[in-house]
Protein backbone atom coordinates (compact mmCIF):
# COMPACT_ATOMS: atom_id res chain seq x y z
CA UNK A 1 0.00 0.00 0.00
CA UNK A 2 1.24 3.53 -0.50
CA UNK A 3 0.37 5.73 2.14
CA UNK A 4 1.73 9.01 2.99
CA UNK A 5 1.97 12.81 3.27
CA UNK A 6 2.65 15.15 0.94
CA UNK A 7 3.11 18.65 -0.34
CA UNK A 8 0.99 18.20 -3.25
CA UNK A 9 -1.02 15.66 -4.43
CA UNK A 10 -0.23 13.58 -7.73
CA UNK A 11 -2.82 11.92 -9.20
CA UNK A 12 -0.63 10.11 -11.74
CA UNK A 13 1.65 8.98 -9.01
CA UNK A 14 -1.87 7.38 -7.31
CA UNK A 15 -3.08 5.97 -10.58
CA UNK A 16 0.41 4.79 -11.67
CA UNK A 17 0.96 2.90 -7.87
CA UNK A 18 -2.84 1.04 -8.11
CA UNK A 19 -2.27 -0.39 -11.69
CA UNK A 20 -1.97 -3.95 -12.10
CA UNK A 21 -2.95 -5.99 -15.10
CA UNK A 22 -5.04 -8.40 -12.45
CA UNK A 23 -7.16 -5.58 -11.23
CA UNK A 24 -9.74 -4.55 -14.10
CA UNK A 25 -11.43 -1.35 -11.83
CA UNK A 26 -9.55 1.24 -10.16
CA UNK A 27 -11.86 3.99 -7.89
CA UNK A 28 -10.30 7.03 -7.37
CA UNK A 29 -11.37 9.59 -4.81
CA UNK A 30 -10.09 13.22 -4.58
CA UNK A 31 -10.92 15.79 -2.24
CA UNK A 32 -10.64 18.99 -3.16
CA UNK A 33 -10.65 22.46 -1.00
CA UNK A 34 -13.96 24.36 -2.22
CA UNK A 35 -13.91 28.03 -2.21
CA UNK A 36 -16.76 28.38 -0.39
CA UNK A 37 -17.85 27.03 3.42
CA UNK A 38 -21.21 28.30 5.36
CA UNK A 39 -21.65 30.91 3.00
CA UNK A 40 -18.08 32.50 3.55
CA UNK A 41 -15.51 33.10 1.02
CA UNK A 42 -12.51 30.84 1.83
CA UNK A 43 -9.12 32.56 0.45
CA UNK A 44 -6.80 29.78 1.88
CA UNK A 45 -6.44 26.44 4.22
CA UNK A 46 -4.05 25.15 6.03
CA UNK A 47 -3.29 21.56 6.97
CA UNK A 48 -1.59 20.65 9.93
CA UNK A 49 -0.92 16.71 10.50
CA UNK A 50 0.26 14.72 13.26
CA UNK A 51 2.24 12.86 10.62
CA UNK A 52 3.35 9.31 12.23
CA UNK A 53 0.07 8.90 14.15
CA UNK A 54 -1.49 10.14 11.08
CA UNK A 55 0.30 7.34 8.86
CA UNK A 56 -0.28 4.94 11.50
CA UNK A 57 -3.98 5.22 11.57
CA UNK A 58 -4.00 5.26 7.78
CA UNK A 59 -2.47 2.30 7.82
CA UNK A 60 -5.13 0.84 10.13
CA UNK A 61 -7.58 2.09 7.82
CA UNK A 62 -5.99 0.38 4.91
CA UNK A 63 -5.23 -3.27 6.85
CA UNK A 64 -9.14 -2.67 7.69
CA UNK A 65 -10.17 -2.54 3.55
CA UNK A 66 -7.97 -4.86 3.14
CA UNK A 67 -9.33 -7.26 5.08
CA UNK A 68 -13.29 -6.32 3.90
CA UNK A 69 -12.58 -6.59 0.70
CA UNK A 70 -10.86 -8.03 -1.98
CA UNK A 71 -7.94 -5.81 -3.09
CA UNK A 72 -5.45 -5.01 -5.07
CA UNK A 73 -3.99 -2.12 -4.29
CA UNK A 74 -4.49 1.33 -2.18
CA UNK A 75 -3.17 4.48 -1.72
CA UNK A 76 -3.89 7.01 0.99
CA UNK A 77 -2.11 10.66 0.11
CA UNK A 78 -3.09 13.47 2.18
CA UNK A 79 -1.40 17.03 1.16
CA UNK A 80 -0.28 19.22 3.97
CA UNK A 81 0.51 22.95 4.56
CA UNK A 82 -1.26 25.70 3.24
CA UNK A 83 -3.32 25.20 0.06
CA UNK A 84 -5.56 27.35 -1.83
CA UNK A 85 -9.40 26.94 -2.68
CA UNK A 86 -9.40 24.60 -5.76
CA UNK A 87 -6.27 22.57 -4.96
CA UNK A 88 -6.66 18.75 -4.26
CA UNK A 89 -5.62 17.92 -0.86
CA UNK A 90 -6.73 14.16 -0.51
CA UNK A 91 -6.60 10.94 -2.96
CA UNK A 92 -7.61 7.62 -2.42
CA UNK A 93 -7.38 5.01 -4.30
CA UNK A 94 -7.93 1.80 -4.25
CA UNK A 95 -7.80 -1.33 -7.16
CA UNK A 96 -9.54 -4.57 -7.10
CA UNK A 97 -10.85 -7.46 -10.03
CA UNK A 98 -14.37 -5.97 -9.56
CA UNK A 99 -15.44 -2.39 -9.51
CA UNK A 100 -17.50 -3.04 -6.60
CA UNK A 101 -14.65 -3.64 -3.79
CA UNK A 102 -12.94 -1.04 -5.48
CA UNK A 103 -15.90 1.42 -5.24
CA UNK A 104 -16.95 0.67 -1.65
CA UNK A 105 -13.53 0.28 -0.11
CA UNK A 106 -12.80 3.32 -1.65
CA UNK A 107 -15.29 5.16 0.09
CA UNK A 108 -15.05 3.35 3.20
CA UNK A 109 -11.22 4.82 3.54
CA UNK A 110 -12.41 8.48 2.56
CA UNK A 111 -15.83 8.43 5.72
CA UNK A 112 -12.90 6.89 8.25
CA UNK A 113 -10.19 8.91 7.28
CA UNK A 114 -12.16 11.77 8.08
CA UNK A 115 -13.15 10.75 11.49
CA UNK A 116 -9.58 9.33 12.52
CA UNK A 117 -6.91 10.45 10.69
CA UNK A 118 -4.92 13.36 12.76
CA UNK A 119 -5.20 16.32 10.73
CA UNK A 120 -6.41 19.50 11.20
CA UNK A 121 -7.60 22.01 8.13
CA UNK A 122 -7.73 25.84 9.37
CA UNK A 123 -10.35 27.85 6.82
CA UNK A 124 -8.96 31.71 6.17
CA UNK A 125 -11.83 34.02 5.19
CA UNK A 126 -11.42 37.47 4.18
CA UNK A 127 -12.09 38.70 7.76
CA UNK A 128 -11.46 36.05 10.05
CA UNK A 129 -10.11 32.09 10.40
CA UNK A 130 -11.47 28.93 11.74
CA UNK A 131 -10.08 25.94 12.60
CA UNK A 132 -12.68 23.30 11.03
CA UNK A 133 -14.66 21.32 13.45
CA UNK A 134 -13.27 22.27 16.47
CA UNK A 135 -16.66 24.21 17.65
CA UNK A 136 -20.08 22.15 17.87
CA UNK B 1 5.44 14.62 31.53
CA UNK B 2 5.19 16.27 28.01
CA UNK B 3 2.25 16.55 25.35
CA UNK B 4 2.18 17.41 21.69
CA UNK B 5 -0.45 19.78 20.90
CA UNK B 6 -1.66 20.15 17.44
CA UNK B 7 -4.67 22.52 15.80
CA UNK B 8 -6.59 24.48 17.79
CA UNK B 9 -5.17 23.29 21.20
CA UNK B 10 -1.91 24.51 20.14
CA UNK B 11 -3.63 27.76 19.43
CA UNK B 12 -5.26 27.32 23.07
CA UNK B 13 -2.38 26.74 25.30
CA UNK B 14 0.03 29.43 22.61
CA UNK B 15 2.45 26.66 23.03
CA UNK B 16 3.18 22.91 20.68
CA UNK B 17 4.16 21.24 23.65
CA UNK B 18 3.17 21.55 27.11
CA UNK B 19 4.68 20.20 30.26
CA UNK B 20 2.19 18.84 33.25
CA UNK B 21 4.50 19.54 36.41
CA UNK B 22 4.68 15.69 37.86
CA UNK B 23 3.10 17.20 41.55
CA UNK B 24 0.06 17.13 39.35
CA UNK B 25 -0.28 13.74 39.92
CA UNK B 26 -1.94 12.78 36.60
CA UNK B 27 -1.48 9.59 35.93
CA UNK B 28 -4.66 8.72 33.30
CA UNK B 29 -5.75 9.86 30.49
CA UNK B 30 -9.49 11.16 32.48
CA UNK B 31 -6.99 12.79 34.96
CA UNK B 32 -5.11 14.86 32.15
CA UNK B 33 -8.44 15.73 30.67
CA UNK B 34 -9.88 17.02 33.72
CA UNK B 35 -6.78 19.10 34.51
CA UNK B 36 -6.47 20.37 31.23
CA UNK B 37 -10.38 21.80 31.61
CA UNK B 38 -8.94 23.38 34.42
CA UNK B 39 -5.31 25.00 33.37
CA UNK B 40 -7.54 25.87 29.59
CA UNK B 41 -11.28 26.57 29.95
CA UNK B 42 -11.18 27.15 26.13
CA UNK B 43 -10.35 23.18 26.30
CA UNK B 44 -13.87 22.46 27.33
CA UNK B 45 -15.66 24.66 24.23
CA UNK B 46 -13.85 21.80 21.64
CA UNK B 47 -16.80 19.43 20.36
CA UNK B 48 -14.53 16.82 21.31
CA UNK B 49 -10.97 16.10 22.77
CA UNK B 50 -9.10 12.81 22.26
CA UNK B 51 -5.91 11.77 23.95
CA UNK B 52 -3.46 9.60 21.34
CA UNK B 53 -0.79 7.60 23.31
CA UNK B 54 2.13 6.32 20.53
CA UNK B 55 -0.26 7.19 17.72
CA UNK B 56 -2.90 5.14 19.21
CA UNK B 57 -6.02 6.61 19.98
CA UNK B 58 -6.44 6.23 24.21
CA UNK B 59 -9.21 5.13 26.31
CA UNK B 60 -10.10 7.57 30.06
CA UNK B 61 -9.08 4.60 31.67
CA UNK B 62 -5.70 4.10 29.93
CA UNK B 63 -2.54 4.65 32.31
CA UNK B 64 0.00 7.64 31.50
CA UNK B 65 3.57 6.92 31.29
CA UNK B 66 5.62 10.01 30.76
CA UNK B 67 7.94 7.21 28.55
CA UNK B 68 5.36 7.50 26.18
CA UNK B 69 4.65 9.98 23.29
CA UNK B 70 1.17 11.49 24.63
CA UNK B 71 -0.81 14.13 22.48
CA UNK B 72 -4.14 16.10 22.26
CA UNK B 73 -6.07 15.20 19.55
CA UNK B 74 -8.97 18.10 18.98
CA UNK B 75 -11.64 17.26 16.18
CA UNK B 76 -10.26 16.56 13.18
CA UNK B 77 -10.82 18.20 9.86
CA UNK B 78 -9.00 16.08 7.03
CA UNK B 79 -10.20 14.54 3.80
CA UNK C 1 -20.42 17.52 -19.65
CA UNK C 2 -17.03 15.43 -21.62
CA UNK C 3 -18.30 12.78 -23.41
CA UNK C 4 -16.04 10.76 -26.03
CA UNK C 5 -14.88 8.21 -27.93
CA UNK C 6 -11.34 7.73 -27.79
CA UNK C 7 -7.45 5.68 -28.94
CA UNK C 8 -5.68 6.46 -25.52
CA UNK C 9 -7.59 7.01 -22.17
CA UNK C 10 -6.03 9.91 -20.81
CA UNK C 11 -6.90 10.10 -16.63
CA UNK C 12 -5.50 14.00 -16.47
CA UNK C 13 -7.58 14.84 -19.10
CA UNK C 14 -10.72 13.82 -17.10
CA UNK C 15 -9.58 15.21 -14.08
CA UNK C 16 -8.80 18.79 -15.37
CA UNK C 17 -11.82 18.53 -16.86
CA UNK C 18 -13.93 17.92 -13.93
CA UNK C 19 -12.11 20.15 -11.28
CA UNK C 20 -13.83 23.15 -10.36
CA UNK C 21 -13.07 25.36 -7.59
CA UNK C 22 -17.31 24.70 -6.40
CA UNK C 23 -16.50 20.67 -6.38
CA UNK C 24 -14.99 19.83 -2.75
CA UNK C 25 -14.93 16.02 -4.33
CA UNK C 26 -14.22 14.20 -7.27
CA UNK C 27 -14.59 10.75 -8.01
CA UNK C 28 -13.06 8.57 -10.80
CA UNK C 29 -13.63 5.23 -11.80
CA UNK C 30 -10.96 3.85 -14.23
CA UNK C 31 -11.70 0.54 -16.01
CA UNK C 32 -9.22 -1.81 -16.83
CA UNK C 33 -8.63 -5.05 -19.14
CA UNK C 34 -7.43 -7.79 -17.17
CA UNK C 35 -5.37 -10.44 -17.97
CA UNK C 36 -7.52 -13.48 -17.39
CA UNK C 37 -11.22 -14.28 -18.08
CA UNK C 38 -13.22 -16.76 -16.67
CA UNK C 39 -10.13 -18.76 -16.18
CA UNK C 40 -7.98 -18.56 -19.57
CA UNK C 41 -5.23 -15.67 -20.84
CA UNK C 42 -6.32 -12.75 -22.19
CA UNK C 43 -3.92 -11.77 -24.61
CA UNK C 44 -5.41 -8.75 -26.72
CA UNK C 45 -8.65 -7.08 -26.85
CA UNK C 46 -10.51 -5.21 -29.26
CA UNK C 47 -13.42 -3.33 -28.83
CA UNK C 48 -15.78 -1.48 -31.16
CA UNK C 49 -18.36 1.01 -30.85
CA UNK C 50 -22.01 2.04 -32.88
CA UNK C 51 -20.03 5.64 -32.25
CA UNK C 52 -23.61 8.11 -33.10
CA UNK C 53 -25.41 5.73 -30.59
CA UNK C 54 -22.73 5.17 -27.63
CA UNK C 55 -22.71 8.60 -27.76
CA UNK C 56 -26.14 9.73 -28.06
CA UNK C 57 -26.57 6.73 -24.77
CA UNK C 58 -23.82 7.86 -23.01
CA UNK C 59 -25.45 11.61 -22.91
CA UNK C 60 -28.73 9.57 -21.74
CA UNK C 61 -26.91 8.81 -18.87
CA UNK C 62 -24.83 12.25 -18.42
CA UNK C 63 -28.86 13.58 -17.94
CA UNK C 64 -30.31 10.86 -15.98
CA UNK C 65 -27.51 11.67 -13.58
CA UNK C 66 -27.30 15.47 -13.50
CA UNK C 67 -31.22 14.97 -13.13
CA UNK C 68 -30.94 12.60 -10.07
CA UNK C 69 -27.96 13.97 -8.23
CA UNK C 70 -26.57 17.79 -7.89
CA UNK C 71 -23.23 17.32 -9.21
CA UNK C 72 -20.71 20.04 -10.92
CA UNK C 73 -19.37 18.10 -14.48
CA UNK C 74 -19.11 15.05 -15.37
CA UNK C 75 -17.24 13.04 -17.94
CA UNK C 76 -17.18 9.47 -19.69
CA UNK C 77 -14.58 8.69 -22.00
CA UNK C 78 -14.59 5.13 -23.70
CA UNK C 79 -11.54 3.78 -25.77
CA UNK C 80 -12.28 1.85 -28.84
CA UNK C 81 -9.70 -0.37 -31.02
CA UNK C 82 -7.23 -2.73 -30.05
CA UNK C 83 -6.37 -3.11 -26.77
CA UNK C 84 -3.54 -4.97 -24.37
CA UNK C 85 -4.28 -6.32 -21.13
CA UNK C 86 -3.87 -3.47 -18.24
CA UNK C 87 -4.91 -0.67 -20.42
CA UNK C 88 -7.30 1.32 -19.26
CA UNK C 89 -10.50 1.24 -21.15
CA UNK C 90 -12.97 3.51 -19.59
CA UNK C 91 -12.63 6.65 -17.47
CA UNK C 92 -16.01 7.79 -15.74
CA UNK C 93 -15.41 11.08 -13.39
CA UNK C 94 -17.85 13.19 -11.26
CA UNK C 95 -17.21 16.24 -9.35
CA UNK C 96 -19.96 17.42 -6.89
CA UNK C 97 -19.75 19.70 -4.05
CA UNK C 98 -20.01 17.10 -1.42
CA UNK C 99 -18.64 13.05 -2.21
CA UNK C 100 -22.27 11.54 -1.78
CA UNK C 101 -23.71 12.66 -5.15
CA UNK C 102 -19.74 12.10 -6.80
CA UNK C 103 -19.14 8.41 -5.53
CA UNK C 104 -23.41 7.42 -6.53
CA UNK C 105 -23.58 9.27 -9.89
CA UNK C 106 -20.42 7.68 -10.45
CA UNK C 107 -21.19 4.09 -10.07
CA UNK C 108 -24.11 4.77 -11.65
CA UNK C 109 -23.10 5.37 -14.73
CA UNK C 110 -20.64 2.74 -14.96
CA UNK C 111 -23.53 0.49 -13.91
CA UNK C 112 -25.39 1.58 -16.34
CA UNK C 113 -23.17 2.07 -19.18
CA UNK C 114 -22.17 -1.64 -19.43
CA UNK C 115 -25.98 -2.54 -19.86
CA UNK C 116 -27.19 0.12 -22.60
CA UNK C 117 -23.58 1.84 -24.50
CA UNK C 118 -23.17 -0.09 -28.01
CA UNK C 119 -20.04 -1.08 -27.06
CA UNK C 120 -18.64 -4.42 -27.89
CA UNK C 121 -15.52 -6.23 -26.15
CA UNK C 122 -13.72 -8.88 -28.32
CA UNK C 123 -11.73 -10.98 -26.32
CA UNK C 124 -8.46 -13.12 -27.74
CA UNK C 125 -6.88 -15.64 -26.12
CA UNK C 126 -4.02 -18.14 -27.02
CA UNK C 127 -6.57 -20.33 -29.37
CA UNK C 128 -9.41 -18.69 -30.38
CA UNK C 129 -11.53 -15.41 -29.59
CA UNK C 130 -14.61 -14.13 -28.07
CA UNK C 131 -17.52 -11.59 -28.26
CA UNK C 132 -18.07 -11.05 -24.56
CA UNK C 133 -21.34 -11.78 -23.28
CA UNK C 134 -23.09 -12.32 -26.83
CA UNK C 135 -23.70 -15.90 -25.89
CA UNK C 136 -25.55 -17.05 -22.68
CA UNK D 1 -34.18 -1.01 -46.06
CA UNK D 2 -30.28 -1.35 -44.93
CA UNK D 3 -29.25 -2.47 -41.55
CA UNK D 4 -25.94 -1.83 -39.93
CA UNK D 5 -24.26 -4.75 -37.89
CA UNK D 6 -21.66 -4.24 -35.23
CA UNK D 7 -19.81 -7.10 -33.29
CA UNK D 8 -20.90 -10.77 -33.57
CA UNK D 9 -23.92 -9.85 -35.90
CA UNK D 10 -21.30 -8.18 -38.43
CA UNK D 11 -19.54 -11.68 -37.83
CA UNK D 12 -22.77 -13.43 -38.37
CA UNK D 13 -23.55 -12.88 -41.48
CA UNK D 14 -20.27 -11.68 -42.55
CA UNK D 15 -21.21 -7.56 -43.65
CA UNK D 16 -21.50 -4.54 -41.80
CA UNK D 17 -23.97 -3.76 -43.27
CA UNK D 18 -27.39 -6.07 -44.67
CA UNK D 19 -29.73 -5.26 -46.84
CA UNK D 20 -33.52 -6.34 -46.30
CA UNK D 21 -35.09 -7.13 -49.60
CA UNK D 22 -38.58 -4.76 -50.18
CA UNK D 23 -40.20 -7.47 -51.01
CA UNK D 24 -39.36 -9.44 -47.19
CA UNK D 25 -42.31 -6.81 -46.01
CA UNK D 26 -40.35 -6.23 -43.14
CA UNK D 27 -42.60 -3.60 -41.27
CA UNK D 28 -41.78 -2.92 -37.46
CA UNK D 29 -39.05 -4.25 -35.39
CA UNK D 30 -40.63 -7.88 -34.34
CA UNK D 31 -40.90 -8.28 -37.66
CA UNK D 32 -37.15 -7.57 -38.45
CA UNK D 33 -36.06 -9.88 -35.88
CA UNK D 34 -38.24 -13.37 -37.26
CA UNK D 35 -36.78 -12.17 -40.74
CA UNK D 36 -33.18 -12.20 -39.20
CA UNK D 37 -33.93 -15.40 -37.39
CA UNK D 38 -35.03 -17.33 -40.72
CA UNK D 39 -32.31 -16.07 -42.31
CA UNK D 40 -29.21 -16.27 -39.82
CA UNK D 41 -29.97 -19.14 -36.99
CA UNK D 42 -26.90 -18.25 -35.41
CA UNK D 43 -28.82 -15.00 -34.41
CA UNK D 44 -31.38 -17.08 -31.70
CA UNK D 45 -28.23 -18.21 -30.21
CA UNK D 46 -27.45 -15.09 -29.18
CA UNK D 47 -28.25 -13.76 -24.98
CA UNK D 48 -30.16 -10.78 -26.49
CA UNK D 49 -30.60 -9.16 -29.91
CA UNK D 50 -31.84 -5.24 -29.90
CA UNK D 51 -32.58 -3.12 -33.04
CA UNK D 52 -31.76 0.70 -32.93
CA UNK D 53 -33.71 3.55 -34.61
CA UNK D 54 -31.78 6.45 -35.41
CA UNK D 55 -29.48 5.74 -32.31
CA UNK D 56 -32.16 4.56 -29.82
CA UNK D 57 -33.12 1.63 -28.56
CA UNK D 58 -36.41 0.61 -30.39
CA UNK D 59 -39.11 -1.39 -28.83
CA UNK D 60 -40.92 -4.73 -31.26
CA UNK D 61 -44.08 -3.06 -31.76
CA UNK D 62 -42.24 -0.13 -33.72
CA UNK D 63 -42.40 0.67 -37.40
CA UNK D 64 -39.26 0.35 -39.15
CA UNK D 65 -38.97 3.79 -41.58
CA UNK D 66 -35.93 2.68 -44.46
CA UNK D 67 -35.37 6.44 -43.95
CA UNK D 68 -34.14 5.82 -40.53
CA UNK D 69 -30.95 4.79 -39.78
CA UNK D 70 -31.46 0.94 -38.25
CA UNK D 71 -28.62 -1.00 -36.40
CA UNK D 72 -28.53 -4.36 -34.63
CA UNK D 73 -27.23 -4.17 -31.06
CA UNK D 74 -26.50 -7.50 -30.02
CA UNK D 75 -25.02 -8.02 -26.56
CA UNK D 76 -22.94 -5.29 -25.36
CA UNK D 77 -19.72 -5.59 -23.50
CA UNK D 78 -18.17 -1.95 -22.89
CA UNK D 79 -16.55 -0.75 -19.89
Amino acid sequence: MLIKLVEHIDLNEAYAYLHANEAGAVNLFVGTVRNHSKGKEVVRLDFEAYDAMAIRQMEHLAKQAFEKWSLVKLAIIHAVGAKDPGTPVVVIGVSSAHRDASFEACRYLIDELKKTVPIWKKEFYEDNSVWVNAHP
Amino acid sequence: MKILLFGITREITGQSRLTVPANAGITTVKALKVWLAQQYPAMQGLTSLAVAVDNEYAQDEDVLNPGHEIALIPPVSGG
